[in-house]
């Protein structure tokens, strides 16, 4: 499937995550700077992570 | 004479559900005519929600002066605590007074037509409304709005008047009785029946369920069981009633069949609300109904197009900010968007003591949908804000799906809960998940601190317990 | 004789800071030991939160018998109220006892050691705990936690003693003064100064700032500004102390460098607290700091691996709920996984009278980030649950950008708002936007309501204003 494009934020703009997704995040090791967010005012939701996570794994790692 | 107007929408009924509509239509610049027979804001304002909590708030500050006459525990002593209820009455009254004003002014900025008087329906298009001074007006509208409520249940046996009171009486007593038996355990009575005890009066409360606020779970009723028992209000359960003499009082009779008699100088007979359907010309429209009420899909339409209905009309739950929403919901629609009226919950609150909120699923009722869920309580004995509240009662329980942790339902019984039922609502309708609670940053100390812990145990990471 | 112990964690502190982390690291299995040289619980359970909002509730119970007995609205009187001020302080001893103990349960159910005595730092991985027995004990550790909290600012001309008190002596009053000075105007003094106001002392507040509570903003403050007017409480703003003598009291001098004495028997310093940082060795780290606290970075890691730091040590907020949410994070890193303290929103309360909450940015602090953002209030006043409180004074404020109506702070000030600080976090840890918020159904009738009518004003859709 087509990747979502990145994320679109301003410098030193937070990502919008609830705490269940940041806290998945860090669980699964993703940055969620680079997790585009399908929700309202680009809000990550959990399918957003469950997306990357299993497509985008190696570009996250590789990509730092 | 008879004057003839024509609107885009004629709302019948000037309660929290008709004037929200009328308000909301206002805004959006929709031609929009009122009609209330009695009194702006309905059950509501006059003789519901805002009246009896005026009387509630005042019977707990009652209650805690003759505690303290008794000698309390925090060192405060008074003396010859006394209320003068007729006092009370006429503050509760400013409350009311104030409030249906300023619901007069809201409908008046928004551009709202009020018609003082009782509607009589023609047809799905057509009303007429007897005014106070004697004229009548004809509306012809677009939509016709039902929001026409509902009124007290009276038993057969014993219909309201002289010492027979419904809740309205009981909001502006003539006097506080030595002896009141409440008739119904549900939340009407049971508020209302603690109220009359905090007062001072001698209550009994007679109720056909084995329970009280049968309608709830026996987990989070138990702590208001136990301050009922506390506070020396007398219990007769699966019990009816037969009727009622000056002489002995109440007739009742318990699953055994014994009858005995209640000595009492007033009844409150609270056992229940019925949508008001009748008297005012509804069944020459023919709608469908569903039971007693009204029937209504999502958007609030009846079966006769052009008719919508909204709040107590239609059936449970009847509360006022069900009402209100479903309100905002026919006037958006009636201005031309797209609306339903499908909120994931409804909070129901009771201000009994201690309060009980019920928002979304409780264990059972989740059970019952086949999900399989977990729950967990945080009990208040174990808050910090609770102890310096004096108010270790209670608890918070959540309730979740196993899978994902989303969260169905939260409930609550103790001191003040009621004010929880925003952050309950809110993450139910956010779609919260057990983490994000848990990991939310609570007040300290607060009694909100409870809610982060009940999500905290049901993930088996509670700290506090 | 000192006896050696080796364990992974070592956290030198049990205030909610301290014992929230070591309850944790014992709940994941982290062999953990806990020194604490005074009580545990800290300062927030002995000598801050807790007796703090203890001894506010007892003032307002005190003030409403007064109110009472000089004819309150609605009908109750009472006669000759009066206030047993070492029974109110035994009975917030006992809470404090409680919880405590229940603190010390926690940790032991968790499986952590606690050793009650002061701990002696000598490097990143040895400290040494000095039993109140007479004992040590010397403990190395892998991880060292440092959440030895803070203590109250000392004003050089004024040192705590005899008449001049900290927040510590006004928890526990050996006398109620016939007239109280209160140095500082920050919500520990205004909390303090109002409850003893209650207690029926003559309370005047000298402040520096030419505002009370200056950290929060004119709008929020305003309230509880008119309350302290109403009360009774006399306030010389902009002004300074210069000393104290028993004869004449404190010396203060006005910007236009006036020095006049302000009689009192007591007077309570509540200039502020400084971590606490001298006096265990802590320099012998040579830690990275910033200013008088502890630098700490967005995993509570201090400048030298293995070490730590959390809570009031690390500055601003201090705040207890912030100390705990800390403490969970550093026990499940060291749990091995991967956490950050970043929370979107820390609420502040101040228990004043009324009460204030902050949680996310203030319209000014948004718009001083460069972000275009609408804000919004809803009174109380406007507000049905307030009235029935004879509480109408206040609002809830919302804060949400522009574009896309995401909500970036909540404020609130008024009777009990402390219980909506719930919704405030989730919201805004939720991500929630102005319209979430709004069309939730918020239960009628409840303050609560005032927090959905804010957002729907902040949309152009408010309903009852
Ligand atoms: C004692 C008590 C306490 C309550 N406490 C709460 C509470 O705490 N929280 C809560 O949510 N709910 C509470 N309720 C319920 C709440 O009052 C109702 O759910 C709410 O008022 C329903 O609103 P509504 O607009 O549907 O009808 P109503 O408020 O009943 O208003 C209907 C209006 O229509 C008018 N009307 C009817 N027919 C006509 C006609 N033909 N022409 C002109 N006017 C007409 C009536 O005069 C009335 O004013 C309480 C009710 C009672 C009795
Ligand atoms: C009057 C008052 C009211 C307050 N009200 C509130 C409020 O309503 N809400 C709120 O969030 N916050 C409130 N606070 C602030 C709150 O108490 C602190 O933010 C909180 O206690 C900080 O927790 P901590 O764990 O960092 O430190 P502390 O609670 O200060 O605990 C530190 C502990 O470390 C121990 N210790 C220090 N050095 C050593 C050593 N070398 N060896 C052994 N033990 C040591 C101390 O004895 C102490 O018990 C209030 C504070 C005060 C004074």
């Amino acid at each position: 499937a087509p990747r979502a494009p990145a994320a679109v934020r301003k410098e030193g703009e937070r990502p919008l995550a609830s705490p269940a997704v940041r806290r998945r995040a860090l669980d699964l090791g993703v940055d969620l700077r680079r997790v585009h967010g399908s929700g309202p005012a680009g809000r990550i939701e959990h399918h957003d992570l469950d997306a990357w996570a299993a497509g985008g794994g190696q570009a996250q790692a590789g990509g730092g | 004479m008879t004057k003839e107007i024509t609107t885009k929408l004629l709302v019948i009924g000037g309660g929290p559900g008709g004037y929200v509509a009328a308000i909301r239509a206002g805004q959006l610049g929709i031609p929009t005519v009122l009609a209330e027979g009695a009194s702006l804001g309905g059950t509501c304002l006059n003789i519901g929600c805002i009246p009896s909590k005026a009387i509630i708030h005042a019977a707990e500050e009652f209650e805690r002066a003759r505690h303290q006459a008794a000698g309390s525990a925090l060192g405060i002593r008074v003396s010859d605590p006394q209320i003068d209820i007729a006092q009370t009455v006429r503050w509760k009254d400013g409350i009311v007074a104030r409030l249906t004003g300023g619901v007069g002014t809201l409908l008046r900025k928004a551009g709202v037509q009020v018609l003082k008087g009782w509607a009589q329906i023609e047809d799905g298009k057509t009303a007429t409304v007897q005014l106070q001074g004697g004229e009548s007006v004809r509306v012809r509208c677009e939509h016709l709005l039902l929001a026409t409520g509902s009124e007290p249940v009276e038993l057969p046996s014993m219909p309201f008047g002289g010492p027979i009171w419904s809740s309205t009486d009981a909001l502006s007593p003539d006097v506080l009785p030595k002896r009141l038996v409440v008739v119904g355990a549900g939340y009407i009575g049971l508020e209302l029946g603690i109220a009359y005890r905090k007062l001072g009066v001698e209550v009994t409360v007679v109720e056909a369920a084995q329970r009280v606020l049968p309608s709830y779970d026996e987990e989070l009723t138990e702590p208001v069981l136990q301050a009922l028992q506390k506070q020396g209000v007398v219990l007769h359960l699966g019990c009816s009633v037969a009727g009622w003499d000056a002489r002995h009082g109440v007739h009742v009779r318990n699953a055994r069949a014994d009858e005995f008699a209640l000595p009492a100088e007033r009844v409150l007979v609270a056992v229940g609300r019925r949508p008001r359907t009748a008297g005012f010309g509804l069944e020459s429209l023919q709608l469908d109904m569903a039971g007693r009420h009204v029937a209504i899909d999502a958007h609030c339409r009846t079966s006769m197009r052009g008719v919508w209905a909204i709040g107590d009309v239609t059936g449970e739950p009847m509360l006022a900010h069900r009402a209100m929403a479903q309100g905002e919901c026919v006037a958006e629609q009636i201005a031309g968007r797209n609306r339903r009226f499908e909120p994931m919950a409804i909070p129901a609150v009771c201000f009994t003591d201690p309060e009980v909120v019920v928002v979304g699923r409780t264990p059972g009722e989740a059970r019952a949908a086949g999900l399989d869920c977990i729950d967990a309580a945080f009990p208040f004995a174990a808050n910090g804000r609770a102890m310096t509240l004096e108010s270790t009662g209670g608890f918070v329980r959540v309730v979740a799906r196993r899978d994902n942790h989303l969260i169905l339902g939260w409930q609550a019984v103790g001191h003040g809960v009621a004010e929880l039922a925003a952050a309950f609502g809110q993450s139910i309708e956010m779609g919260a998940r057990l983490e994000d609670v848990g990991h939310t940053i609570h007040a300290h100390p607060t009694m909100g601190e409870a809610v982060q812990e009940a999500a905290l145990r049901a993930l088996g990471q509670a700290l506090h317990i």
